[in-house]
């Protein structure tokens, strides 16, 4: 077939792109080699917009084992053990197909994790939608919830944490990430490599069909009604078959048998084969009619580009290669030998006899890669020009704390993580609905705090503070439960980065995300980029979301954030102020997305870090919590009844504090770098003694006890009733079209 | 006591009852794999939860034709002790070994959390170191739990002491609302005729460790050891 | 050539259909009241050899419901066969 | 007197079907080797008000397998009408 210019846009390559494959093959590619390129120089494989920035990343320290360019990073927990984990996205496959799509997403994450021969242990996610009012939301809310519950229930992996937030720029376009964290002994990492000439390259799992053929391409375009169209058939999930891989693979792994083992992601075949060939310096050669298929009369071009769900390829050790039939057998799994590693550096296709690719295998993973333009757009002015005294002070506080506690964005997710089973594997010590969940490690006594954490809204009004404060306050809820954060990957999810307006906020995120690592020292392991999240609505906010890791050395000293006992006194560590600036209180009581973001100071936020470690391990707190979304008002809520999700009772308290300015603001405003924390009375001197050495600014504000939440004046309510709205706002506006 | 626990492809809360059982319990496991047909000599069969053969088709309905399952039988048939928890339940189910059937949870979605349970037998080896209605805290997972017989099975179920355990409330009452799946009088655990099949959602090896928020599944497993 | 088999699974009308049930209420919320006694089965559709009998597939596929693919306590099947 | 409605919703053949390769292997397993491309779907018996014209229940039956029994995205439907 003509390779016309035609062909080539369709396949989403520029013309000089188009150039470049000419020049680096000294001929024309036929249309198979065409469709290899295309898929693995998408912006989704490729990073085409985003590697130059990405380069700049932090990624070095101590606990570090493995950072960015494999399928997963790893940290270092002490005791021969390391913990690996990723976030990934699957935005656009969810919002056209909401169970499937979130579905295979959870898939494609776990496969990223377990091919690193660790075995998961947990699993999060960050998900973004539109208003609830909207009927479409609403669908894909429940569909995208049950494909993630589905897929994680049936592995029997916990799914222990997560974020779910609502706002119109999400309307159309909705965000799936989706985290995987696992455990392993070091000595058992392996890795995405092939090496060793004539070593057998074997494929397993699944059958492979004609679905998600180019995917990855799809994912870097914006979505439209042609979208739809220009589809193949929609990945379907089998969580079953997975399970028997994870399964498989971990065995394979753990009896030796591998040089390296890569899953089949996006583009498939094609991408496995050429990035496992580049990592190891190594050509490979496959013949594709030796691939395990589903359907008839498949080309070599569908072969390589399909991606069917739950595969992977692995180079054997010399002389294993009937022990891992023999280990697949017992899985029911198939097992095909297609090619073997070779030295030319080429990745080498044939099929029945012919060869139908032959290119540098390291040029595929080599893509052209851009410095696109930027420009500030107009309406950061905007929004900074914003005066909160236009804002009238509110006198019914009461009514507007339960107003937020009912906020879906901030109401308790329950109703969605009761349908996960997030205790599976009997590691979850602290269950969802704290600041960070908390796994134990069973062989020792150390704990995983994990969590992930980001905001939209505030990367909208300030990018740069945004990325830091996405960070921070990742950093923050594993602080609070007293881990220690070790490490951190990232989801970035921007619009088209071919817009100037677009790739100015993106670059201003990740400046932010990169001083708050490097000054909090939390190292980036990994991470994904999810560009092209439009719709006719245009891009959605500019959305990091961050998973961190943080490590426990004695899991008995984990912290929670609801009150313990009555007397106990209540600290807020981090300033009394007013900003309403950002604040979902602007937002929802008001009606305004905008104002100046909060800031945060990064030295004050890694000492708070460490105060709240010392403070756990000397055992002197009961309770930490940190201030988010609906600021103060809401935190001290959040601390009085959401024990009770782990049957713990619920309890008042009374606040009066020093302050001064509008009370709407010291309620609801969401300055950062803030923490409740409760304790004995008895405690109170060490206490204070250790956060007056860390140079805390803290104050005590009241006291645990009751059965009402008293703040000063402004509120007064009976903890049970707003307890009730808290927990059951998300189901009722889900089943009720959005009211309250 | 010695257990073996069978693991079919899809078993994914085997290793969770190995730990309570070997490393909280102090009790001998062996792990078998549903392919086999030895057991291994046990005094205890455990069935684990978790997805046999994905769920597809019907909970349980794959998983009765491995080739343990005979050897379940004939071990059952002579006395010995099989315990099913969630899949296993459903297992036992399918496969005839107890009556009933486990239909999709009432509002169609997977539930993951803590139950209260009154054990209304304690004539059980599985339940003998529970005092009479005592009321214990369980959690379960899963999303189809809801159990179902025809009136003339109930009766049977009823007059033979067979029902071990019901959702209740934390007093101990058996209400609606305390029934998180729709289950037919709130049945959470039944036994077989002979007593030495027990089938239950919720799950006993999640709640034998402090840390993990509450120690009454202990019971369960003491009691199959004093049996 | 071969055989080509439909199954039809149904509940018996004896035993509760959470689904069903949910699915009819939904439908009446959506404005559909004329709708009644919704109840959710499975339909599977298989291939025999076309070597096999005709007696031979009508046996095969019996068996097969027995034991897989219908619970008998709840559950009853009928199918159909013919030659595609 | 009403309509019965008889709703077949199948997957695309593209379309993969987990559930009815695992059922199909695990037949294999049993021994019945002639058995080939299973597929599972949905098999779905509705009543309506007799007071409908046929005419009402077809645009009906359209409309709720298009929003709700069938997913347009993976399934095919088709229905039979009949009077009992
Ligand atoms: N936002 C990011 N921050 C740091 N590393 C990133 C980011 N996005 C992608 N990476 C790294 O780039 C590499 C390629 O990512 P990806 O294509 O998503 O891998 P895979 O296809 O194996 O999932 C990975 O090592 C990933 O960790
Ligand atoms: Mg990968």
């Amino acid at each position: 077939m003509k390779i016309t210019p035609q062909l080539i846009q369709d396949h989403g390559l520029k013309p000089d792109e188009y150039e470049r494959i000419v020049q680096i093959l000294g001929r024309e590619p036929n249309l198979t080699e065409l469709g290899v390129y295309s898929v693995m120089w998408s912006e989704h494989c490729g990073y085409k917009h985003s590697r130059a920035l990405l380069k700049k990343l932090p990624t070095q320290g101590k606990k570090v084992l493995q950072g960015p360019g494999e399928n997963a990073g790893i940290l270092d927990v002490g005791n021969g053990w390391a913990v690996v984990f990723k976030i990934e996205s699957h935005n656009h496959p969810s919002a056209v197909e909401p169970y499937q799509g979130a579905a295979t997403g959870v898939g494609g994450i776990l496969r990223d994790i377990f091919t690193m021969g660790a075995r998961p242990i947990a699993i999060l996610n960050a998900l973004r939608f539109g208003p609830l009012s909207n009927l479409k939301s609403r669908q894909l809310l429940t569909g995208v919830i049950r494909g993630i519950a589905d897929y994680g229930n049936c592995m029997g992996i916990p799914t222990v944490a997560g974020e779910v937030s609502f706002d119109d720029s999400y309307l159309d376009n909705c965000l799936v990430n989706a985290m995987c964290v696992g455990v392993i002994r070091h000595d058992k990492i392996i890795k995405g490599v092939a090496s060793g000439v004539e070593n057998s390259v074997i494929y397993i799992g699944a059958t492979t069909g004609r679905d998600g053929i180019h995917g990855a391409t799809f994912a870097s375009t914006e979505i439209s009604e042609k979208s739809q169209e220009k589809r193949s058939a929609v990945q379907v999930a089998d969580p079953f078959m997975e399970k028997l891989l994870m399964e498989a693979t971990l065995e394979l792994i753990e009896k030796n048998l591998l040089i390296g083992i890569q899953d089949m992601g996006a583009a498939g075949l094609t991408c496995s084969t050429c990035e496992m060939a580049s990592r190891g310096n190594m050509g490979i050669e496959i013949d594709v009619s030796k691939v395990p298929l589903r359907e008839l009369k498949m080309n070599p071009y569908e072969i390589l580009l399909s991606e069917s769900q739950e595969r992977m390829l692995l180079v054997a050790k010399p002389g294993c290669e009937a022990e891992i039939h023999s280990i697949l057998k017992k899985w029911d799994l198939n097992a095909a030998t297609i090619g073997k590693v070779t030295e030319t550096g080429l990745m080498v296709v044939k099929h029945e006899g012919e060869k139908v690719v032959e290119v540098p295998a390291q040029s595929l993973t080599d893509p052209p890669m851009y410095h696109p333009q930027k420009l500030e757009p107009a309406f950061l002015a905007e929004y900074r020009s914003f005066r909160e005294s236009s804002i009238p002070v509110p006198t019914n506080f009461n009514q507007i704390l339960l107003r937020l506690l009912a906020d879906p964005t901030i109401a308790s997710k329950q109703f969605i993580y009761q349908q996960y089973d997030h205790m599976v594997q009997t590691n979850t010590i602290v269950l969802p609905g704290s600041d960070a969940a908390v796994l134990r490690i069973k062989e020792t006594n150390q704990g995983l705090a994990m969590s992930v954490d980001g905001n939209g809204i505030y990367c909208l009004l300030n990018p740069y503070e945004g990325g830091k404060i996405a960070v921070a306050e990742a950093a923050r809820n594993v602080a609070c439960s007293g881990a220690v954060p070790i490490g951190l990957t990232n989801c970035l999810n921007f619009g088209n980065p071919e817009k100037p307006e677009v790739f100015y906020m993106f670059e201003k995120v990740v400046e932010g995300m990169s001083d708050a690592s490097v000054a909090l020292e939390i190292p980036i392991t990994g991470g994904n980029v999810s560009f092209y999240n439009e719709s006719q609505l245009g891009p959605i906010d500019p959305t990091p979301i961050i998973g961190v890791i943080g490590v426990l050395d004695d899991v008995s000293k984990h912290v929670t954030q609801w009150f313990k006992k009555s007397g106990d006194l209540i600290y807020l560590i981090g300033e009394v102020n007013d900003l309403i600036g950002g604040s979902r209180y602007l937002q929802v009581v008001h009606g305004k997305k905008t104002g100046i973001c909060p800031t945060i100071d990064l030295k004050n936020a890694k000492l708070l870090y460490q105060c709240l470690n010392e403070l756990a391990n000397k055992r002197l707190i009961q309770s930490a919590h940190d201030c988010s979304e609906g600021g103060l008002a809401v935190a001290i809520s959040e601390c009085c009844f959401t024990g009770i999700a782990c049957g713990k009772p619920l309890i008042g308290a009374k606040i009066n504090m020093a302050w001064h300015g509008r009370m709407d603001g010291i309620l609801f405003g969401e300055s950062q770098s803030r923490v409740l924390i409760s304790f004995s009375p008895q405690e109170k001197k060490l206490v204070d003694q250790i956060l007056s050495t860390y140079g805390m600014t803290f104050q005590q504000i009241g006291v645990v006890g009751g059965s009402q939440l008293l703040i000063e004046q402004a509120v007064q309510i009976d903890v049970e009733y707003i307890a009730e709205q808290f927990f059951s706002s998300l189901e009722h506006q889900v089943n009720s079209g959005g009211k309250a | 006591m010695r257990f073996s626990i069978i693991v079919f492809p899809g078993s994914n809360c085997d290793h969770d009852c190995e730990y309570a059982i070997r490393q909280v319990l102090k009790n001998p496991v062996e792990m078998i794999w549903h392919k086999n047909t030895d057991l291994k000599n046990p005094d205890c069969v455990v069935i684990p939860g978790g997805f046999s053969y994905g769920d597809y088709l019907r909970t349980g309905a794959i998983a009765r034709f491995s080739p343990i399952m005979e050897s379940i039988f004939n071990f059952a048939n002579k006395g010995g002790l099989v315990i099913g928890i969630c899949n296993g339940f459903q297992i036992l189910c399918e496969a005839q070994f107890l009556p009933g059937v486990l239909l999709k949870n009432k509002n169609l979605r997977f539930v993951c959390r803590n139950t209260y349970v009154r054990v209304d037998e304690v004539d059980t080896p599985f339940t003998n170191q529970c005092k009479n209605s005592s009321v214990l805290s369980m959690p379960i997972a899963h999303g189809e739990g809801n159990f179902f017989i025809d009136e003339e099975g109930l009766k049977k179920l009823e007059d033979q002491h067979q029902i071990i355990m019901r959702y209740c409330n934390s007093k101990g009452q058996i209400t609606d609302e305390s029934n998180p799946n729709g289950s037919l009088k709130n049945i959470a655990g039944i036994c077989n005729q002979a007593r030495n099949i027990f089938g239950l959602m919720p799950h006993p090896e999640r709640v034998c460790e402090k840390e993990l928020g509450g120690i009454d599944g202990q019971l369960i497993w003491q009691s199959i050891s004093n049996s | 050539m071969s055989w080509h088999a439909k199954v039809y699974v149904v509940l018996k009308p004896s035993v509760m259909d959470p689904q069903g049930s949910t699915v009819q209420r939904a439908l009446h919320q959506m404005g559909y009241s004329a709708i009644e006694n919704l109840r959710i089965g499975k339909f599977i559709e298989v291939n025999f050899d076309q070597a096999l009998q005709e007696q031979e597939v009508h046996k095969q596929l019996n068996e097969i419901c027995d034991k897989l693919l219908a619970n008998p306590n709840i559950e009853t099947y009928q199918f159909q066969i013919e030659r595609v």
